[in-house]
């Protein structure tokens, strides 16, 4: 109503007071006087502000937006006053999300292959949390449902888009011959029916599943 | 005992942490195959399928991945599947899967090579060889993700303001009979109007009403606002209400307006029914409005 | 000291990442080594802090304990962010609230005299919100509570205070029949309304309970 509050406080106002990560899209349409170009300055400025006066949280730049969180050392208190709120996250869900995360688009029968165990039961709590969700159907016989990550996801992992994902050590990328190897597993013979080592034709990276990530389901 | 970067060391399930990973580790250092079964017992339950069951005794037995000796593996495997079977353990298919593999490895190996056919026949071991070098990446990727300052372990959110949350909305042509039910809360609450002592006469039209309510719609700016809320307007006579109610009739009908209402998780529609101009917002003039709040606060006239 | 987090930062840590205010009984669950005395000394602390770093939020307390709020000239740069936010009150929230801002301090039981309802949910849920809060009891059998608005209020209609509301024509009509509806909802209501609302105002924390009615008729 009065003079407009300084852009750097309305930015810091406007991130501290959004629950999940403030886009660019969403600052512009509150603070359309700010260019974009200007935001990652003036957050490390506040960053900066926050860290020198001693603030338990800080900054956070996540799925593609702007997040404040606490610094780590507050999370055992934390933990203590909202112990229902903790994260938990089993090996097996860890292992399963990190190949969807890399290999997604992808279907069960894909990540069942390559970590040899039935996933029905991670794959349902993962989607339940969010982390995943379903992003089509392979064109196969069967139309089964693919999978791939979430905004969710990278906001869980700290992480502002998949691409900050560490690269993958070189492996041979299963893509490829995936159908294949379902077969082999199928008769559990596993050699000569193998397409053989045309496997590095994916050239390792992730394809960035950027866009199949944007949206929660 | 394990090389670095491998399967039976840290845990890095903040769930699963650190106890099963003691559990784990515990036997697996101790005990050789048909060591003490209620060692293994434990030990049995956080294998995580026959691949991980492979690279721990690979790892075990400091192994080569690339050369591993499948005699030697495939004795110590079936070792394992016969502990879990005295134990009656539920074996997993892919436990036995992955133990006929084993077995057509092992008698593949036995066989001569035929060098002149084809040079390049595939080592019988390549393709498990390759499944487990995969496995084993993905279990460190797993590992390094975990390490990761996860949010609502690690770090927290602030949680400024739990009204906040936008809410998911699918655009839904709501039932009449959604619509008469939010009337008849609405008729239900207005007071009785012989409280009021007074008669007034209203003259109101269905024309004022449909203005108000695209002005209401456009003072939103394509956002959707709540039904009640635009049957709310003051004074709250009967009257009012049902030409209002009538009015948002009349323009969905022509469409000028769309009304809305959340899905739940079985695909029924709950919740408050919402309005919004047929208008995308894309097309509305871009004016940072303030006027808003005036769907709230007042409308006098 | 070094190793654990010092109490005031764990504590401000505390009240920024919970779910709606910390109660006392809250804070002292995780931060058990913190007397409950010392809280809103640590708390003015914070806030001193905070102002002076210029920071564009502070903790407040609200019913039930402490939050962090965005300073109130930030509103209107967070509404244009999320403008769907103060569309969402419901029909029954707003028409209860709108009596007890106007009439207040006021009694549940005078509230459902006016709006022919049970308001025990809708009352809960403005509480929790923070738009009304207890700000004493009348002194009448039963001795039933007051309720008044918050600073939150002002702050989520963008008002600077009571005095700014606007006045109804239909409220100033309804305010001239005050005496009889007093009796009329001394009927309905039992004997409660025997007193009139200023004689057992707790004027105590609250703003100005009193401005607002008086300026009305």
């Amino acid at each position: 109503m009065t003079s407009s509050p300084e852009p750097r406080a309305a930015l810091e106002a406007l991130i501290f007071a959004s629950e999940g990560p403030s886009s660019v899209a969403t600052i512009r349409r509150a603070l359309p006087e700010l260019s974009p170009g200007r935001i990652p300055g003036l957050v490390d400025d506040i960053n900066d502000d926050l860290a020198r006066s001693g603030r338990p949280y800080e900054i956070s730049a996540v799925a593609g937006g702007y997040q404040f969180r606490t610094r780590t050392e507050f999370s055992a208190v934390l933990l203590a006053a909202q112990p229902d709120r903790k994260l938990r996250l089993s090996r097996p869900a860890l292992e399963t999300l990190s190949i969807i995360v890399y290999r997604q688009p992808v279907t069960r029968a894909q990540v069942e292959d390559l970590r040899c165990v039935d996933c029905g039961a991670v794959l349902r709590s993962l989607l339940e949390r969010g982390l995943i969700r379903i992003v089509g159907r392979r064109d196969a016989p069967g139309r089964p449902v693919l999978y791939g990550s979430t905004s969710r996801f990278l906001e869980t992992f700290g992480l502002d888009s998949l691409s900050d994902l560490p690269t993958l050590p070189e492996v041979a990328t299963e893509e490829a011959h995936a159908g294949v190897r379902q077969d082999d597993a199928a008769d559990a013979a596993g050699s000569e029916n193998d397409a053989g080592p045309e496997d590095s034709a994916h050239p390792g990276e992730h394809e960035q599943p950027g866009t199949a990530a944007e949206s929660l389901p | 005992m394990s090389t670095p970067g491998e399967t039976s060391g840290a845990d890095p399930s903040p769930e699963t942490g650190r106890g099963e990973a003691r559990r784990r580790r515990d036997p697996a250092g101790a005990a050789g195959p048909g060591g003490r079964p209620g060692t293994w017992a434990v030990k049995l339950e956080v294998f995580e399928g026959p691949l991980d069951l492979l690279l721990h005794l690979i790892r075990q037995n400091d192994l080569d991945i690339e050369d591993i000796p499948i005699a030697l593996l495939a004795e110590q495997y079936l070792d394992y599947l016969d502990l879990m079977r005295e134990l009656d353990v539920d074996l997993a298919a892919e436990y036995l899967v992955m133990a006929a593999t084993l077995a057509q490895i092992k008698s593949r190996m036995l066989l001569p090579a035929k060098q002149e056919e084809g040079q390049d026949e595939e080592d019988p071991r390549a393709e498990l060889a390759r499944r487990l070098a995969e496995y084993a990446t993905f279990k460190q990727v797993a590992r390094e993700l975990g390490d990761r300052e996860l949010l609502n372990r690690d770090v927290f959110a602030g949680r400024p303001d739990p009204d906040g949350v936008p809410e998911r909305e699918a655009e839904l042509s709501v039932s009449l009979f959604g619509l008469l039910e939010a009337l008849k809360t609405v008729l239900d609450q207005a007071p009785v109007e012989a409280h009021v002592h007074q008669v007034t006469i209203e003259t109101i039209t269905l024309q004022d009403r449909m203005l108000f309510v695209m002005d209401l719609l456009r003072a939103a700016a394509g956002d959707p606002v709540p039904f009640e809320d635009l049957l709310s307007d003051t004074p709250l006579t009967r009257v009012r209400v049902v030409l209002t109610f009538l009015a948002i009739l009349e323009l969905a009908r022509i469409q000028a307006l769309r009304l809305y209402q959340h899905i739940d998780q079985e695909g029924h529609p709950s919740g408050p029914v919402r309005v919004r101009t047929a208008v995308l917002p894309e097309q509305l003039p871009q004016e940072p409005d303030e006027r808003p709040t005036e769907t709230e606060s007042q409308h006098d006239e």
